[in-house]
């Protein structure tokens, strides 16, 4: 008990960081492509290893099947958005920086 | 226990942050972006206050469709506050009620009842109690259910009523019109409404389901398949014009109609108002509660197009003025 | 026959049939015409079985699907409710014949009809909903079924007057109603019931509950427009088409009071409203003269009608300050039975604006210079109309205001005798205005003809508001069944 | 101070911040922002001051009232857009007209 306790407290902070992470991206990055490449990658990768730390702790296969679809659902969702914004970002013509 | 508190007061402070900052924001797009957070945050709230149910019905309709209908109008309307024509004076007695009630009155009223509420110690039970005892006969397993659907079913269907009557007023008001470029598409945006529209059918199939004995029900249940209905609309789907008559209109009130007719019936039979015959409850609940999430559906999305079909009995209108609805 | 008139509950029936009629015409709009008129024939049968079977039989309160009341919603045929179901088939009935020829089947206003039945029908069942109503949630959704109604049909003239007004209206009635919610959201905290007989019994005067008694009062007089917060009303009432104008200072404005006058007398007798009732009597006594003084100075007939309403409206809470012990029953009495003279009266005032603005293009009151010839017999149906808006002797009005003015006198409030006295020389004032101008002696070119439609059902419902006086015992009995006031009124009915 | 008390007191703060912001704000779509955030606090005070002791579990009964208002509160909010639309649309305005007399005819 106390192992998968240790192990879902280890997932968790290490989620945190990657939240960390793609929060510092999204507000300090220089232009919108960036700031998404931060934000979908980072936060994808933060929502997975909570969901990992979640399955861990759960007791029945249903809740951990369920966790799962939520998480690869969340990076479909994701994707396109981000996808979307760049989209409508590049048709309005914003230039990605430049050093 | 201290740590659940410090989490309340944080997600509270949050909240009231959140809804001052998007109320003085000067951006309408970044305060409605902010008003979905809310929404979302808002749900957390519910969840903490051990109601579900509302923390369901929050993230899908008052962050999801609300928001939804937000941009839309937003996209419509612009965020530049405009005037058009001369502004008269105000009257002393308009100059004078302004400051009198935001200065003095708010702010009164709110710590009165702030200071009352932290006298009050909250003697009663709840109904809680009386609800348990009368679940067995009422035709469900989960309390919220049985209170929506035969405790105060009058509330809800007039409640079902009220939503016909927002669609009608919105139908009576304007024109639908296209939520966005037609030609403007994202292929990958079409893949993603193949992939989730049959997610998002079971999944709703799955909450009408549940809330016989949990969390769930028709509301939640109608407003994800209305948010498919506008994933669906969003990659360009539409609704054949020979189905945007009659048979558009019968989906709409079929909600309403059946709970109506279901009142008359029980009126008929029973002289009381919605008493359900007790070997029928189950299954009339079950029928009220699958026609609901149809109507409810079909309503949320059409108030999202905002407007009447065209049809042959309006003007042709000008279809070029189309405004995208969708914004980044 | 009797067994099957009492064993309906047709009170309950007034509810179901315009709601349904409603989704059939939204359903059927080709036929909207036909089913609204059959439906406004059938209301006012059924409201006469209502009342026979209220008189025949004991039981007042239901519930609906008989759940105990803390937790089922109780419904009521009491004499205020079955009095307003009453009055609201009357004044319905006619303004649906109106309507029947203001919009005309074919032609251009085609998709205004088209949406003008399902609405007005969906308002009418919310109506009657709310005056059968016994508990505080299942008002609040029917008073927003009803605002909703009126949002839509005030905006059905399409304009941007009329769309600001209905969307200032929207906010307005918005913000009421989530006041009203927030009163109701403390009293069930605090109680764990919102039904009104069991909180009257429950009630203590803490003062929790008399915050949540002024949210509650503050949000339902902004609904029901008093005097400093009527700002919206002249504008809603007069941007509307003429059936509209007509439902909404007839009947919406009556919504919002039913409840005032159900929380007041039955939830909370227990509280002390005395301050509260002598602040709404000074409002409404401002209202009075404020809003007959506007009323005199308006260039145009409908906005005199709506400012007219402002001013009877403070009329209407004149009730709260007069209703001490021993004049409960006259004051209560004098508001309901002003609350259905006016329907009437204000009801075929605003028809006959309709139609005097459909045949003369314009109802600027100057225009009307010489109207008294052509189109005599509409000026002829206002001032009958406005008889009871005055106070005229036999009319309802004349009566509700004799049972203030004996109500003052009984509770020693003498200072409400000129108020009222002078709204009456005010109303006359302006009703004398109008009649001023339309009987100069100009000679005016053909008017187009007017459809009957539009013509008699006004004549008929403006003798009905003239003559209330003479029938007005039996809707007084009959509201003081089951009444929350039991004094003997201190007045003789009657010529 | 019991979490209940803590929530019945955001929510009526949150009316209160709400009310403000409808009487001051004058674009049309933060009106109705703000009659959202008002009934947000109402139901917030609803759903708290039905949690009784230390159940942690609210009472059906505001639940069910808190569903149908909020339901409500979304057709209001439908309606306003629409009706902003086409206000919007008519006069190019985002603001209801300060004057009141005027535009009559």
């Amino acid at each position: 008990m106390a192992l998968t306790d240790l192990i879902t407290a280890f997932l968790l902070l290490g989620s945190l960081g990657f939240f960390l992470a793609g929060t510092l991206g999204l507000l300090r990055f220089p232009d919108l492509y960036c700031r998404l490449h931060a934000l979908t990658k980072a936060d994808n990768l933060g929502l997975g290893l909570v969901v990992l730390a979640l399955m861990i702790q759960s007791d029945s296969w249903q809740v951990v099947i369920r966790l799962l679809l939520i998480w690869l659902l969340v990076l479909v969702a994701g994707a396109t958005v981000a996808h979307l914004i760049a989209r409508k970002a590049q048709q309005d013509g914003h230039q990605p920086w430049r050093r | 226990m201290e740590l659940a508190l410090i989490f309340d007061l944080i997600l509270l402070i949050t909240l009231i942050a959140l809804a001052w900052l998007l109320l003085a924001s000067s951006d309408i797009f970044r305060a409605v972006v902010l008003f979905i957070a809310f929404g979302l945050l808002l749900a957390l709230a519910w969840v903490r206050l051990g109601a579900p149910d509302v923390a369901l019905a929050e993230a899908a309709i008052g962050a999801g469709i609300t928001g939804a209908l937000l941009l839309v109008g937003l996209g419509r309307l612009g965020s530049a506050e405009h005037y058009r024509g001369t502004r008269t004076r105000l009257t002393f007695l308009q100059r004078l009620s302004a400051p009198v009630l935001i200065g003095v009155m708010i702010p009164s009223i709110s710590l009165i009842l702030l200071l009352e509420l932290s006298l009050h110690a909250s003697a009663t039970p709840g109904q809680q109690g009386l609800v348990n005892v009368l679940l067995d006969v009422s035709g469900t397993n989960h309390g919220v259910t049985a209170v929506l659907m035969n405790f105060r079913a009058w509330d809800t269907l007039l409640e079902k009523g009220v939503l016909l009557l927002a669609l009608i007023s919105i139908w009576s008001l304007d024109q639908a019109r296209p939520l966005f470029r037609q030609n403007d598409i994202s292929p990958q945006l079409t893949g993603l409404a193949r992939l989730l529209l049959p997610i998002m059918i079971i999944v709703a199939g799955f909450v009408l389901w549940q809330g016989d004995h949990a969390p769930g029900g028709a509301f939640q249940s109608g407003a994800i398949l209305s948010a498919g209905i506008l994933l669906a609309i969003l990659v360009g789907y539409t609704l054949p014009t020979r189905r945007q008559g009659l048979s558009l209109r019968l989906l709409l009130a079929v909600g309403f109609s059946v709970f109506l007719l279901v009142a008359a019936a029980t009126l008929l039979s029973s002289d009381y108002l919605l008493k359900y015959p007790d070997s029928l409850a189950g299954s009339l609940i079950l029928l009220l509660e699958l026609v609901a999430t149809a109507s409810i559906a079909a309503l949320l999305a059409a108030a999202v197009v905002g407007g009447h079909p065209p049809d042959d009995l309006s003007k042709p209108v000008d279809r070029s003025s189309a405004v995208n609805g969708g914004q980044t | 026959m009797t067994e099957l008139i009492v064993q309906q509950q047709w009170f309950l029936w007034m509810t179901l049939l315009p709601l349904g009629a409603a989704v059939a015409a939204f359903l059927a709009p080709r036929q909207a015409h036909w089913i609204g008129l059959v439906t406004a024939l059938l209301l006012p049968l059924c409201a006469l079985a209502a009342i026979a079977a209220a008189t025949l039989s004991e039981t007042q309160t239901i519930t609906a699907g008989n759940w105990p009341t803390p937790l089922g919603i109780a419904l009521r045929s009491d004499g205020l409710a079955l009095v307003m179901l009453a009055v609201t088939a009357l004044v319905g009935f006619i303004i649906s014949c109106y309507a029947l020829g203001y919009f005309p089947v074919r032609g251009h206003h085609q998709s205004r009809a088209r949406y003008f039945w399902p609405l007005w029908l969906f308002l009418w069942g919310g109506c009657n909903a709310l005056f059968i109503s016994g508990d505080l949630f299942n008002l609040y959704v029917t008073l927003e079924l009803v605002t909703l109604a009126s949002v839509a049909l005030i905006a059905l003239e399409g304009g941007k007057a009329a769309l600001a007004a209905a969307l200032r209206y929207l906010f307005i009635s918005l913000l009421g109603s989530l006041a009203y919610l927030l009163g109701v959201g403390i009293l069930y905290g605090t109680y764990a019931t919102v039904d009104i007989i069991l909180l009257g019994d429950m009630l203590a005067a803490t003062r929790l509950n008399h915050a949540a008694m002024s949210l509650m009062i503050a949000g339902l007089v902004l609904k029901s427009a008093l005097f400093p917060l009527h700002f919206w009303l002249p504008q809603a009432h007069t941007m509307a088409p003429a059936p509209v104008s007509a439902v909404l200072s007839a009947l919406v404005v009556k919504c919002a009071y039913v409840i005032l006058l159900r929380l007041w007398f039955e939830v909370f007798p227990a509280l002390d409203t005395i301050a509260i009732g002598h602040l709404l009597g000074l409002l409404g006594s401002i209202a009075i003269i404020w809003g007959s003084l506007m009323a005199l100075r308006q260039e145009r007939l409908k906005l005199l009608i709506a400012y007219s309403t402002v001013a009877q409206i403070g009329y209407l809470f004149l009730v709260f300050p007069l209703a001490h012990t021993e004049t409960m029953a006259s004051a209560w009495i004098g508001g309901v039975l002003l609350m259905m003279a006016h329907a009437c009266g204000k009801a075929a005032m605003f028809m006959v604006a309709g139609t005097i603005h459909h045949t003369a293009g314009s109802d600027r009151i100057s225009r009307l210079a010489g109207a008294g010839g052509p189109i005599g017999v509409l000026v002829v149906v206002f001032t009958l109309a406005a008889g009871t808006i005055i106070g005229l002797p036999p009319s309802g009005g004349f009566f509700a205001k004799w049972l203030f003015i004996n109500a003052a006198l009984v509770s020693g409030q003498w200072w409400y005798l000129p108020i009222i006295l002078s709204g009456t020389l005010l109303a006359a004032a302006y009703i004398a205005r109008v009649l001023g101008w339309a009987f100069l002696d100009v000679k005016r070119s053909s008017y187009p003809v007017i459809p009957w439609m539009m013509k008699w059902p006004p004549l008929v419902l403006s003798i009905i508001a003239l003559l209330f006086g003479l029938i007005a015992y039996e809707p007084v009995q009959l509201a003081l069944s089951g009444a929350p006031v039991s004094s003997p009124v201190l007045v003789e009915f009657g010529p | 101070m019991s979490p209940a008390l803590l929530y019945t007191g955001s929510g009526i703060i949150l009316f209160s911040i709400g009310l403000h912001a409808l009487l001051v704000h004058r674009h049309l779509l933060r009106k109705i922002l703000a009659a959202n955030i008002m009934g947000s606090g109402v139901f917030m005070v609803f759903i708290a001051m039905g949690v009784h002791g230390d159940s942690g579990v609210a009472d059906p009964v505001p639940q069910a009232m808190v569903l149908t208002g909020i339901v409500v509160s979304l057709c209001f909010t439908a309606v306003a857009i629409v009706l902003a639309v086409r206000l919007n649309k008519l006069t190019g305005c985002t603001t209801l007209a300060v004057d009141e007399e005027s535009s009559i005819d």
